[in-house]
Order: structure tokens, then C-alpha cells, then sequence
């Protein structure tokens, strides 16, 4: 367990050359490409988001520039069946995992039909900061209990540590050893609060020793990192890495260190509480030229490839948001139909009432 | 009570609790419980024991002290697929897990749209009236039921107690079960064992009568129907009806209650004020003001901290007040 | 609105949320604010804006990510004996400080039988309607009222924000100072410079009227004033009060109304079972009887999660309903 | 810090023998005889209590046999001003601070008023586990920003470590350097739990780590030692200690190891859970022979002497009982006084209702 940030894993420098010492994951081309067209379909996709708030199109929204690497690589690791609880910002882990752009956009649109994932193990999104620690840790557990085999990854950002939730989620995964993995995106910043005024502790990842399990600080905007450290934590989370040799599973918590290149959400304004040279200083560690830095220099891919790329995103993200802006807008009586299996006879009547005005007055007069 | 038939048990409450848990548990295997001391120890008023010894380790588990982490692992194992029934010790500690029951379990049915549900029992020793420590008495039913998402039981009797158990067990919402820890040991009743439920949602009329409607549920049942004793023989003749869901509430059974008697008397141990006394009155004068003849009168605990056990039996309603309020609202 | 005089300013409600810190910080050295993102960004809504300038990292105090954390670390400043004034972010993410709140603010005082005290003030913007995300348009007083010990505020002007919040600062109680965010920016009012008080337990009369009472708080003050001024035009006399306390609820203005008019109609956006309207009616019916000319109609949320923001309009009352439910009340 | 237990800090070993190497804190005769005679108290006391409870004549209690020295040496450790934060089982650190052992009695007889504690810095009575560590954090942060000067000391068991409270009040004391002292009575089990069910971290003390400051892992059965952990612990919070020379105040977290020789409360039943071998065990280091052959060793207390304090040990706890069974019971109108600094309306009028109530009924009706 390394207590020392200068213990970080690493592969890739910021020119996105391999670092002295490092093994390159064993990844083939196409996956290497694929996880770097992710990252930029991500940035795109970002960058479009935040436009559409502007414009009024969607209501608020939080960016994830600059943690695309910690998210698209991570979730590359995963098995099909694995499951992964994301916070309100991963986006791009969800993605990877199988949902669609269109379904985000439309969550943040304010649209619940967003969370509906059919078929896959991704939770909705937690905006309650750590209370999806706990799920994790008990899905896991039950996975564990029920023989299912499958990890289960867990992402919160920096300020999520601080709450009661992580510790005491933590906490059980670590008696009852259950397969997760927790991933905390500590991009330096909870909205205002700098990771120094979250907690004195030297790193995050040295965390885990409270909860007798094992803490890895990880440059979360190097993806070939992440790759191998998540890739790791899955094989002991399931019993078949490092710690498997005594078929013992156990939890770890990474520790991703990155930065939000942009505000916390559109509702914030960052210039408030921070300085334009960090962001900069930031923004050299940028994962995405490093990444294709890298692929180029090994030959894999060029400027053509990479132009391709880039159209590919642009008419992805484009398709998403028509395929959001397309959707019928949820009616009204939809809020009635998921509060229980079944609709109670007091919430029947609620939504007789409620179609009742809709008719007598219609939308105009309602929603003026 | 009636004789035990060959297919019964005379059982206490917390017996019918035990029992419930375990006939579920034996039911379907997804079923699994767990929270502070339910294991080895079998639960500080024994309503898991035996059960690790049956079940084993993994389907009845001690858990560190932790509400939030073990409602909010129960979350997650019930979003996987398993059943969890955990305790919380006291329902006074419940609030600990406040968040992780509000903002989650009742929710993530609708914030998936499905996709996830949280077929979840949330079980707690609740109310007052045994000498207990601070914060081992607490009725705060009411902060659970204008939670939408969440169902709350409230059993009165060992076979309710057996019953409402397991239908919660095998309700597809999560639920939050209250057992009144009063008569835990109070009383015994005859419980099959077969495994039965008893349907959520229902309210149970456990007298019948023509003056005045007394609502109740869980440990005031008793006094309430040993003042309605009192008051037949002043030739007053009280329904009284035990609500058992608190929600979704039986409001067919209030209502009918109330058209019949026109007067109605409700009987909480939670505090007055916020109390759901004020909710079953609202819902009364809404749908059945042309019948009502009295004040409604509300019988409950005081707007204070429920005060340690020196003074509990003055802060809990019993026979008297609930007599002295249906004698009133009788006499309206 | 008026027009500004030479002592006043013109503000905003989250203006002079602002502006009633300032001046009781200025006041009294022992109040002081603390919560997530308070200090150098002035709050995510701009209410503490300037003070971490003004009064320095000591007495606005940037925190961990962590509610209960929060609350919990100010009642033992106020046990210490300063005054902090606890922002929670979005009361929705008041739930993990909900046992801190209960079980200690609110019983501090009781349980040391007066050797102790807290002094504090739970601040939160709360409410819904401005197209939040999830969670973060709760409104869920009627948890708070239910518990003794504490008070519970909800402002619906800029002058009463500042007036009520002061007294709340200096109240020897927990106060629960929830601020309607729909109405932060709505619109403004005029602000006496000078720092002064509107009492806690008074509710405001915001129109006279004759023929129905409409009891509502917040940010439904203003729905329920246009609705009011609606049916005036059909000859509908409204009487509009707004509570402005919840906990200690004005029941004296209250019942005053409900007698004048006999009639009355509770608008609230928490939801309806279990929420505060229970509470008003059965006040109501158990002291006013007697005037009673219709069933008191219940404007309110639906039983539902509060829904993401493609519905909220569909969710909160609005003009229309509350129109509708006079109309009918008076009609009855 | 110290993450083996094998470091804890002991000066008396089981015998009574200063362990070598260890230096005997400078207390004088009359302070040694009177943390002697403070633990015979409060055992003397504890059996007392149990009897009381057996017999009727007080509800649930707490047993605190097998904790005085972690409680005792801890609490004469404090200066006047200091305060303490008790969990439920303090009894002996809350008489150390000034509580009357009758108060401790009057308040387990479920009378409020055992807990009106004026004039002292002793905090009421936490039964909600963890809770008070926030309540102490605050305290000592205000005392901080006051310049008040004292040190807070905060008392919970090892169950209470996997609270969320426990996370968030020792890292806001990490963040903000507040003088407080964590002292974790580790009493080796919650009710029925064992401490490794509790947490997979090698020690209590070693979670400090993850907050920013140090832990110290104590034998809780050596009074000496407590003690001097304890004062060691008070001289760093107030910035007079080891930190102190930066004139940085740092918070401590204290495990004292020891162990519960009776049960939870007088409701629990400790057979079903734990083997009698094990309290055996444990008993061997009871503290109260070990502190006594110490003060004989040194010719500090002889049979005479120890006579005597069995004497005024069982006259003092027979006078505490007297007094609190004769304190007239509370009224039943008590309940609405200090709800609010002033009683509302509604209470005035429930207050009536009630008086009314026992007017017209009289006890013997009401509470049959
Ligand atoms: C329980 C809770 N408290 C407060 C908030 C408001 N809030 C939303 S995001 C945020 C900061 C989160 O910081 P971090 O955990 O570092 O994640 P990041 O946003 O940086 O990804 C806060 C305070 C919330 N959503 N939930
Ligand atoms: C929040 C909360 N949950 C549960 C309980 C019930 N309870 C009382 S004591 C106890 C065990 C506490 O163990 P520990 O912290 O080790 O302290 P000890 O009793 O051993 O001194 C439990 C579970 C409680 N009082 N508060
Ligand atoms: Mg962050
Ligand atoms: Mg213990």
C-alpha cells in the first residue's frame, strides 16, 4: 500500500511515453483504439452537453473534461457481467457499460426514463454524494453470497470520502471481503473544497489500511494505468489476483489522481475559487493527446485515423442528442407508475386528479 | 386465549416474529437477515433465534455497527436479487439510516423505472412502555409514511405479526415493519405453522360497534379495546379498528368505520403534533364530512422527547385518556 | 414594490438571507456559518457571498463533504456557546444529518435538563421548481415539525427572510430555516438595513378575506395569491395566510381565520400523506368545529419521488389547482 | 503510530511489576491512592448497580467491571476546564469529573434530572453510538476558535469505530486541528460482535491515519499507562506536547485495549456469545490488583490501609444509593419544561391537559 503519492502507478508520461520500468498493458490495437476514440467521443460529448444548458436545451449539467481516462479505462476492465455504481459525473464509465449518450442527455434533461438501463448492471446515477458505496458494497456481498462471480466497481469523487457512508461501506467490504472495487475519481476539487481541506490524510488510497485492505494511487489520467490497476483490483476483488493465491477476494480502493478541467456543474463558476495557472497545469497531464501520442508513435494510428475519429464522434454525439431531443416528453401520469409495483388505490386517485386538470385546463394554462 | 390446534402455536409476538423469519427463510432461500447481534446472540429481544444456528452464517449475519451500512447494504443485495430483512436494533436508531431509506430504498423502483427494485423488510422494535434506556422508545411511524415508495406495518397480534411478515417479506417494495415492543411478551396467540400472509393494506376491525370509531395500531390496541370495555358498560359502543398498514393506509375501512359511527377517536403513541392522527383525520373530514357529528379527538403522546422511563406511563396513552376522549366525543 | 427608502435596499430573498447573516454576524461575534462551499464561493445559491471576505475563514467556514459531520460538530459549538449557522446545501442532503437533528439538537436542552443548550440554525434552500436535478427539491418540513424540541421556518419575503432570520440566530432553540429556492430570485423586496427581528410563531395574514381561509407557506405563498386574486374576480373572497413558523404553528391566526371564514383550503408542495395540511386540519376540526361549513380541501405534491424536472411542473401546485380547490370549498 | 499491537503503550505488566524500560509518571502518593481508590469505587459500584437492577429498584445498567483503569487514569488525566464527552458505560470517568454516583443512579432509574450536570463539563450521556464524537469535534473546534484552552476528550467502544459519525467527526478534527482526544474504550466486543467482526484494520488506533493524526494503541487495563497516553494526549491537543513545538495542536486517537468482564447491560446474557476461558483470560489483568500490588511494592498501601478504603469505598456507594432512592421522583409536568427555553402554547396546554388528567385519576389509576 503506498502512502507516498510518489508511489502512483504510472505508464505513460505526459507526452505519452512509456515510462521507465513500466509494462504496457496487454491490450491489442483495436481495444487501445477503442479506448482512446472513448475518451474523445467523451470530450465531444462534454463539450456539446454543456452547450446544450447554454442554450437552454438541458437543465444542469456536470462536465467531465479531463477525467476521461479515469473513467473510459476503468470501465474497460470490466467483465460483460460486471456491475459498475456510478456517481452523478461518469458518463463516459456509463457509456462503456452500455448506455447510450441519448439516455444520459435525456437523464439530464430531466427525464427519469434515462435510468431506465433494461438488461444492464449500471445503477442510476447517485447524486447523493456516497450513498452508492454501501450498494456496491452490498450487491457485491450478495453476488459473493449467491455465488454470482461477477466485481462490482464503485465511483465517487474525492469529497465522497469524507461522508459517513464511505467509511461505513468500506468498512463492511472489508470484514465481509465482498468483490468491489472502489474508485474514487479525486479530481482535486469537491465544487469549491480543495482535496486538502477534505480530510488531512497524506492520500486517499491509504484510506483502505482503516478498513484491512489495500489502497493504490493510480495517475488517473494516464488510461494505461488505470487499465492495469482496475484490471488488478477486478482479479482480487474475484479471487484471482494477487491476494488469490489463498482464494481470499478482496476489496481495493484506487485512488485516481485528475483534475475537472472545467466547473463542477454549469450551475458553477470555477474562476470563484481557483486559479487559471493550476488548470493549466493541469491540462499538460491532458490524457487524451497522451493516449494518441503514444498510438502514433507505436503506429497504430495517424492523422487520418484520427481525423476519422473525429467525424465518427461528432456524428455519434450528433445522432444522441437528435435521438434525445426526439423523445416524446414523459406524461405526466408517468410519475405515478414506478412508486410501487403496483399503484395504491390513494395514488390511482392522485393520478385521476391529475389527468383530470390536464384535460379541464391543458398544458398552456398549467405550466405557464 | 382458544386452545392450540394440532397445526398451531401458542406463540408470543416476538415468537411470531421468529417464526415468520423463519418460515420465509425456509420458503425461498433468497430470503436473508442481518444487523447488530441478530447471529449468535439472536437479537437483543431473541427474534432471530436460532436462526444462525438453522440458517448458518450466511443467511443470519452480525454485522459492525453500522445503520446506514446495513440498510444501505440491504439496498444493494436486494437490487442484486436476495431478500434481506435487516434489523435495526431500536427504532430509535434508525436515523442513522435515514438517508439511505428515504433517498434510496423508496426510490429506486421509480428512479430506475423499474429496471431495480428493493424488496426489502426493515425491521425495528418500536414504541414505548418497557423501562427502557434514552432512545429505545421512539414512534415515529409518521416520517416513514409520507415517504412515497415506502410501505409501514404495524402488527398487533401474533398471527397479524406472522403474517404482515411475510407478506412483506414477499412484497416487491420495500417496507418498513415495526413491532411494538410492548406486547412482544405481552400476550400469546395461536400461529399456524404453515407459512400464511396476512395482505398488506387491509386494517382489521377488532370490535365492532355503533357510537364511535377509535383508530389505532401496534401496543395501543390493547388499551384502546380495554377502554372501549369500560365505556360498554356505560352503554357506549366502540368500534375499534386497528389500522396495521399505516401505508398504503386502509382508508376503505376508516371511512366505513367512520360513516357508520360519525364520531372517531385516534390513538398514537408518536407525538401529537405531525402525528399521523392529523393525516387520518384529514382524510376523514375530506371524504366523509358529511357524517362526522364530533371533533375528531386525538389521544397520543405530548410534543416532547419521549421522557425516560420515570415518566414514560404518564407520556403514553392509555385506558384512561382514551376513555376519558371517546366519553367526550360521545358526549359532543 | 415599494419604493426604496433611504435605510432600506431592495433585495432578493437569497439577498437578504445574505444580508440577515451579515448584520447578526456583525451583532455577535459568537455566530458564525459553516457548510459545504460556504466560504470563498459564497454558497452555491450566493447566499454567504462576501462574508468569507468580511468576516474571515474563522467565522465562514468551508467544511468536509459531510452533513452529519456538519450538523453534528455545530451542536457542540453551541453547547460550547457560539451560535453557528449550519448550511446544508439542498435540504434533501439534510437525511444523514436527520439523527444528529433528532436525536441530539432537538434534545439537547431536555436531556440535560437545561445545563446544555443549541443555539444553531440548519439553514437550506429548499423546495422545488427550478429544474434541479434529483434530490434536490425536497420538501419535507412536516419531519422536522413532527419532532419536539426543534422549530421549523419557512420565510416567503425578503423582508421576512432577514426578520426571521435573525430571530432564529438569536433564539435560545434549534431552528430548521428552510428557504423556498423558487423564490430566491423571484423578486425583490424592501430590506431595512438595520438588523431586526420578525418573531418566530407568527404566522402573516398576506390578504383579507371573508370567505375561505388558504393556509400555505413559502414559496406557495405566491401561487396562492394569484389564485386568490383569480377567483376575486368571480366575487370570491380569499383570506391568504401565510404560516411562516411551522414549529411553533400560530394556531391562534390559524383558528382566528378558520372562524371568520369557516372554510379552508391547505397548500403545500410536500407531499399530501403525512404532510403538514394533516396537522392544520385536525387542528382545525378539533378546536373549530363548530364553524366548520366544508371539508378542508388539501392542495399538495403527490404521493410520488419528487419527480425530475420534465414533471415538476405537473407535481407542485400551482395557480390552477389551488384555484380549482377554492372554487370548490367555497362552492360546497 | 503505532499499527502492531505488540507497540501498545504498558507500564505495569500483569502483575504489577514496571515493565522494564517503561518510566513511572510523576503522580504523587495521595493522586496514586486516589486512582486506587476511584477504581475500587467504581467496581464497588458496578456491583451495586447490578444488584439494584436485579432487584427492581433500577432499570437496564451498563457494567463497567474490567474498564476503571481505562476510565479513571483517562479522566485524572484532564485539567479543571477539560471536558468530557461519555458514552454510556463512563460511570467512573463522569465521577472522576464531578458526577455524583447518585446522579449516575438517578439517571439509569430513568429520572432525566441524572443528567443535569451544572457546572461541569461533562456532556449528558450518549446512548446513540458514536454521536458524541461530532459533538465533541465541535466543541473542541469552538473551544479553538474561543481560545478557550481546554481539551476535550471523547469516550465511545470499539463498535462505535464503524460509524459514519466516528469518520466524519475524526476528519473534521484531522482537518481542522482541534483539541480533542479520541478514547476508544476497546473493550473487545459490541453487545454480542466481536472486535473482528467489527473492522478488517489491523488496530483501532491505526484509523487515525486515514484522518491525519496519530493513533496510540494502549494497554486499557495498566492505569499508568492510560495515564500517561492520555496526558501525552491532552499535551498535543493543546499544543503543549510533542506537536506542540510548531504550536500545532493535533487531536490523538487513543485505543485502550481491555475488556468487559461482565455483561453488555443487565439485559444481556454474555454466555451465549463468548467462552468463559476467554473472560478468564482477561481477568488476569484485572487493574485494580495490578495498581495495588504496585502501591504495596512501593510500601504505598498496606492491608490496613486498603481496609480502610474498602470501608469509605462502600459507605460512599451505600450513600449514593440512599440519595438517589430518595430523591423524590419527578413530576409528571417535568417532561414539558426544557423542551424549549420557553414552553410554546401547545405544550402549556398539553401540560394542563395532563395536570388535569392526574387531578381527576390520581397515579394509582394512570399508572396501573
Ligand atoms: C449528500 C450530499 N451532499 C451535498 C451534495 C451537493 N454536492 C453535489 S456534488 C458535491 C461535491 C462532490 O465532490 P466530489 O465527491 O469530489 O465529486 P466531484 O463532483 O468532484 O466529481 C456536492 C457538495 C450532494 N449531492 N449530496
Ligand atoms: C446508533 C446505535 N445503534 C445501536 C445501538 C444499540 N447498542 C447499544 S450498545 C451497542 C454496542 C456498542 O458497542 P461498543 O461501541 O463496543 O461499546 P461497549 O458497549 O462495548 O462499551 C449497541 C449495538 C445504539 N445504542 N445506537
Ligand atoms: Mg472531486
Ligand atoms: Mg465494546
Amino acid at each position: 500500500m503506498s502512502a507516498d503519492p510518489g508511489d502512483r502507478v504510472r505508464i505513460l508520461d505526459e507526452d505519452g511515453t512509456v515510462v521507465d520500468g513500466a509494462t504496457v498493458p496487454d491490450l491489442d490495437e483495436e481495444t487501445l483504439v477503442e479506448m482512446y476514440r472513448t475518451m474523445r467521443l467523451a470530450r465531444h460529448f462534454d463539450e456539446r452537453a454543456v452547450s446544450l444548458q447554454r442554450q437552454g436545451r438541458m437543465g444542469t449539467y456536470p462536465p467531465l473534461a479531463g477525467q476521461e481516462a479515469a473513467q473510459v479505462a476503468s470501465a474497460m476492465a470490466l467483465s460483460p457481467d460486471d456491475w459498475i455504481f456510478p456517481s452523478y459525473r461518469e458518463h463516459a464509465a456509463s457509456y462503456v457499460r452500455g448506455v447510450g449518450l441519448d439516455r444520459t442527455l435525456r437523464y439530464w434533461m430531466g427525464d427519469e426514463r434515462g435510468n431506465e438501463l433494461t438488461g444492464l448492471n449500471v445503477f442510476p446515477v447517485a447524486v447523493p454524494i456516497a450513498t452508492q458505496v454501501l450498494h456496491a458494497t452490498g450487491a457485491a456481498w450478495a453476488s459473493k453470497l449467491s455465488g454470482g462471480g461477477e466485481a462490482f466497481v464503485c465511483y465517487f469523487g474525492d469529497g465522497a470520502t469524507s461522508e459517513g457512508d464511505f467509511h461505513e461501506g468500506l468498512n463492511f467490504a472489508g470484514v465481509f471481503d465482498v468483490p468491489a472495487v472502489f474508485f474514487c475519481n479525486n479530481n482535486q476539487w469537491a465544487i469549491s473544497v480543495p482535496r486538502e481541506r477534505q480530510t488531512a490524510s497524506e492520500t486517499l488510497a491509504g484510506k483502505a489500511e482503516a478498513y484491512g485492505f489495500e489502497g493504490v494511487v493510480v495517475d488517473g489520467m494516464d488510461p494505461l494505468a488505470v487499465y492495469q490497476a482496475t484490471s488488478d483490483a477486478i482479479a482480487d476483488a474475484t479471487g484471482e489476483g494477487r491476494n488469490g493465491e489463498d482464494g481470499r477476494a478482496r476489496p481495493t480502493l484506487i485512488e485516481a489522481v485528475q483534475y475537472r478541467f472545467g466547473a463542477h456543474t454549469t450551475a458553477d463558476d470555477p474562476s470563484v475559487y481557483r486559479d487559471d495557472a493550476e488548470v493549466e497545469r493541469w491540462k499538460r497531464k491532458d490524457p487524451i493527446p497522451r493516449l494518441e501520442a503514444f498510438l502514433r508513435g507505436r503506429g497504430i494510428v495517424d492523422d487520418e485515423r484520427v481525423a476519422a475519429i473525429e467525424e465518427s464522434v461528432r456524428a455519434e454525439v450528433a445522432d444522441a442528442i437528435e435521438a434525445a431531443e426526439g423523445t416524446e416528453r414523459p406524461k405526466p401520469g408517468d410519475m405515478f407508475d414506478h412508486v410501487y409495483a403496483e399503484r395504491t388505490d390513494r395514488l390511482a386517485e392522485q393520478a385521476a386528479d391529475l389527468e383530470g386538470l390536464c384535460e379541464r385546463h391543458g398544458d398552456e394554462e398549467l405550466l405557464e | 386465549m382458544s386452545t392450540q390446534k394440532p397445526d398451531t402455536q401458542n406463540l408470543t409476538l416476538v415468537q411470531a416474529v421468529r417464526d415468520g423469519l423463519k418460515s420465509e427463510m425456509h420458503r425461498d432461500e433468497d430470503v436473508l437477515v442481518l444487523g447488530e447481534d441478530v447471529g449468535k446472540n439472536g437479537g437483543v429481544f431473541r427474534a432471530t433465534e436460532g436462526l444462525y444456528e438453522e440458517f448458518g452464517e450466511d443467511r443470519v449475519i452480525d454485522t459492525p455497527l453500522a445503520e446506514s451500512g446495513i440498510v444501505g447494504t440491504s439496498i444493494g443485495m436486494a437490487a442484486y436479487g436476495l431478500r434481506p430483512v435487516p434489523e435495526i436494533q431500536f427504532s430509535g436508531f434508525m436515523y442513522p439510516a435515514f438517508d439511505q431509506i428515504v433517498s434510496h430504498a423508496a426510490r429506486l423502483r421509480n428512479r430506475s423505472r423499474g429496471r431495480f427494485s428493493c424488496p426489502m423488510v426493515v425491521r425495528a422494535p418500536y414504541g414505548g412502555g418497557i423501562r427502557a434506556p434514552e432512545h429505545h422508545s421512539e414512534s415515529k411511524e409518521a416520517i416513514y409514511v409520507h415517504e412515497a415508495g415506502l410501505k409501514v406495518v404495524v402488527p398487533s397480534t401474533p398471527y397479524d405479526t406472522k403474517g404482515l411478515l411475510a407478506a412483506s417479506i414477499r412484497d416487491p417494495d420495500p417496507v418498513i415493519f415495526l413491532e411494538p415492543k410492548l406486547i412482544y411478551r405481552a400476550f400469546r396467540g395461536d400461529v399456524p405453522e404453515e407459512p400464511y400472509t396476512v395482505e398488506l393494506g387491509e386494517a382489521a376491525v377488532r370490535r365492532e360497534g355503533a357510537d364511535v370509531s377509535v383508530f389505532t395500531w401496534g401496543a395501543m390496541t390493547r388499551p384502546t379495546l380495554s377502554a372501549a370495555e369500560s365505556v360498554a358498560d356505560d352503554g357506549i359502543d366502540c368500534e375499534v379498528v386497528d389500522m396495521r398498514t399505516l401505508s398504503p393506509m386502509d382508508t376503505d375501512t376508516l371511512l366505513a368505520s367512520f360513516e357508520k359511527t360519525g364520531r372517531a377517536v385516534v390513538v398514537h403513541e408518536a407525538p401529537k403534533t405531525g402525528g399521523l392522527a392529523g393525516e387520518i383525520t384529514a382524510t376523514i373530514q375530506e371524504e366523509a364530512l358529511y357524517y362526522q357529528e364530533a371533533p375528531i379527538e386525538r389521544v397520543t403522546g405530548f410534543d416532547v422527547p419521549y421522557p425516560l422511563y420515570a415518566l414514560e406511563d404518564y407520556y403514553m396513552p392509555e385506558d384512561t385518556r382514551i376513555e376519558e376522549a371517546i366519553r367526550e366525543t360521545v358526549a359532543f
